[in-house]
């Protein structure tokens, strides 16, 4: 908790939602507090797809609620729709 | 419980993994399991347009695919109280007729293993982060946005 | 359709079986199975009183026996459309661990192979004439009047 | 229709039966207009097996009602309850 402060966190993009965005990843500062929540990035970063096609989310690799405020050194991911197996 | 999870990035052999694997199971006590129902699932020649199909390449998420498989594989495992589990799966550029994923599950009875087979391959499916992207012979690919039907 | 089935007097290698089936298979024009479910059953090393089991002895009608298998298999195949089916089965003295059964379904989809898979072994469990007997390891020996439970 | 009369039929038995029984095969007399049925056969030969106990019955190889009228030349199974696969 008293720890040296992150102060950004790390963003993956994966698959079709990549190229579309053009990146792959980002840093993006985030102060010490945190509170700021994926779907609140989303819409600042400005992406092509719809939120609500399926597109789903995971904070340090992990499926996570697209309203989880998130803390200073966490990594979050976009990802489209799964099709493995 | 026996578990073994593997990513391949290069074509894998899924009777040969499979002897490897019930040959270390044999050599274990008491771990006789009298029922095995296993998949293998192959890449088709065919892309979902009906052209053909050059090569199906798998992405994935180098961290969380490992952990969300081994974490869908104990929760299934342990719900159909089976013996063994093995999980292989393909990443990266997959030929038509190559293997993408063996599972094979081995328990006491027949109906567990085939339950827990089917829903760990639904799982997997679903939910471990794989992103394909068919490789048209004319050189164009598109992302899969989801599962052919089941 | 490719179907092929066979009883067995000795112990089969399943994987072997499966190996040279599948190779065969590949070398067919357009009969890619993108799924393929499979089953192997083997011989449990206790005994249904709880004791140490000798060896399974599977009794078995010729001829009807044959005729019943490739029956049920046409039958279970052609209402899942798959395109190809391997039934393996022992007959004779069969001991612990050594594979009693094998169903191997191809299909171009995953739950036509896996539905497949399953009801034909339920089949052959209930409708082709076999018969075990258990011998166990203090000499004693006992018919089985029925399937062990799903 | 108009061929030579068998005369018989076989009978099989097998696994538990059979060793109850005794026996595994027999040829019995059935006269050439046929019609007895499994069912008058089965408590004819006195089987100390009791008949609803999962027997089923198969008429040349194929699984067959007990009430089925018998022909000469047929082959005629009483099957024990079946544990296969």
């Amino acid at each position: 908790m008293a720890g040296p402060c992150a102060s950004e966190i790390r963003i993956l993009l994966f698959a079709g939602l990549r190229e579309r965005a053009g990146w792959a990843e980002r840093h993006w500062p985030i102060d010490c507090t945190g509170g700021i929540t994926p779907r609140q990035l989303w819409f600042t970063l400005q992406f092509p797809d719809e939120l609500n096609q399926g597109i789903r989310i995971a904070i340090n690799q992990q499926f996570a609620d697209l309203d989880t405020p998130l803390q200073p050194g966490d990594e979050l991911a976009f990802l489209p729709p799964i099709s493995g197996g | 419980m026996q578990l073994r999870i593997n990513l391949h990035s290069t074509a894998f052999e899924p009777l040969q993994v499979l002897a490897c694997w019930q040959e270390e199971q044999a050599h274990r006590l008491n771990a006789d399991s009298a029922a095995e129902a296993l998949f293998i699932g192959r890449v088709r020649g065919v892309a979902a347009d009906g052209g053909e199909l050059e090569a199906l390449e798998l992405e994935h998420y180098p961290g969380m695919t490992e952990q969300q498989l081994e974490r869908l594989a104990l929760d299934c495992c342990s719900r159909h109280t089976v013996n063994s589990c093995l999980v292989q799966h393909r990443i990266g550029r997959v030929l038509p007729g190559e293997a993408i994923v063996l599972v094979a599950i081995g328990a006491d009875r027949r109906g567990p293993a085939q339950r827990c087979c089917q829903e760990l391959l639904e799982a997997l499916k679903h939910n471990a982060p794989f992103w394909k992207r068919e490789w048209r012979t004319d050189g164009s690919s598109a992302w899969l946005s989801g599962n052919t039907p089941l």
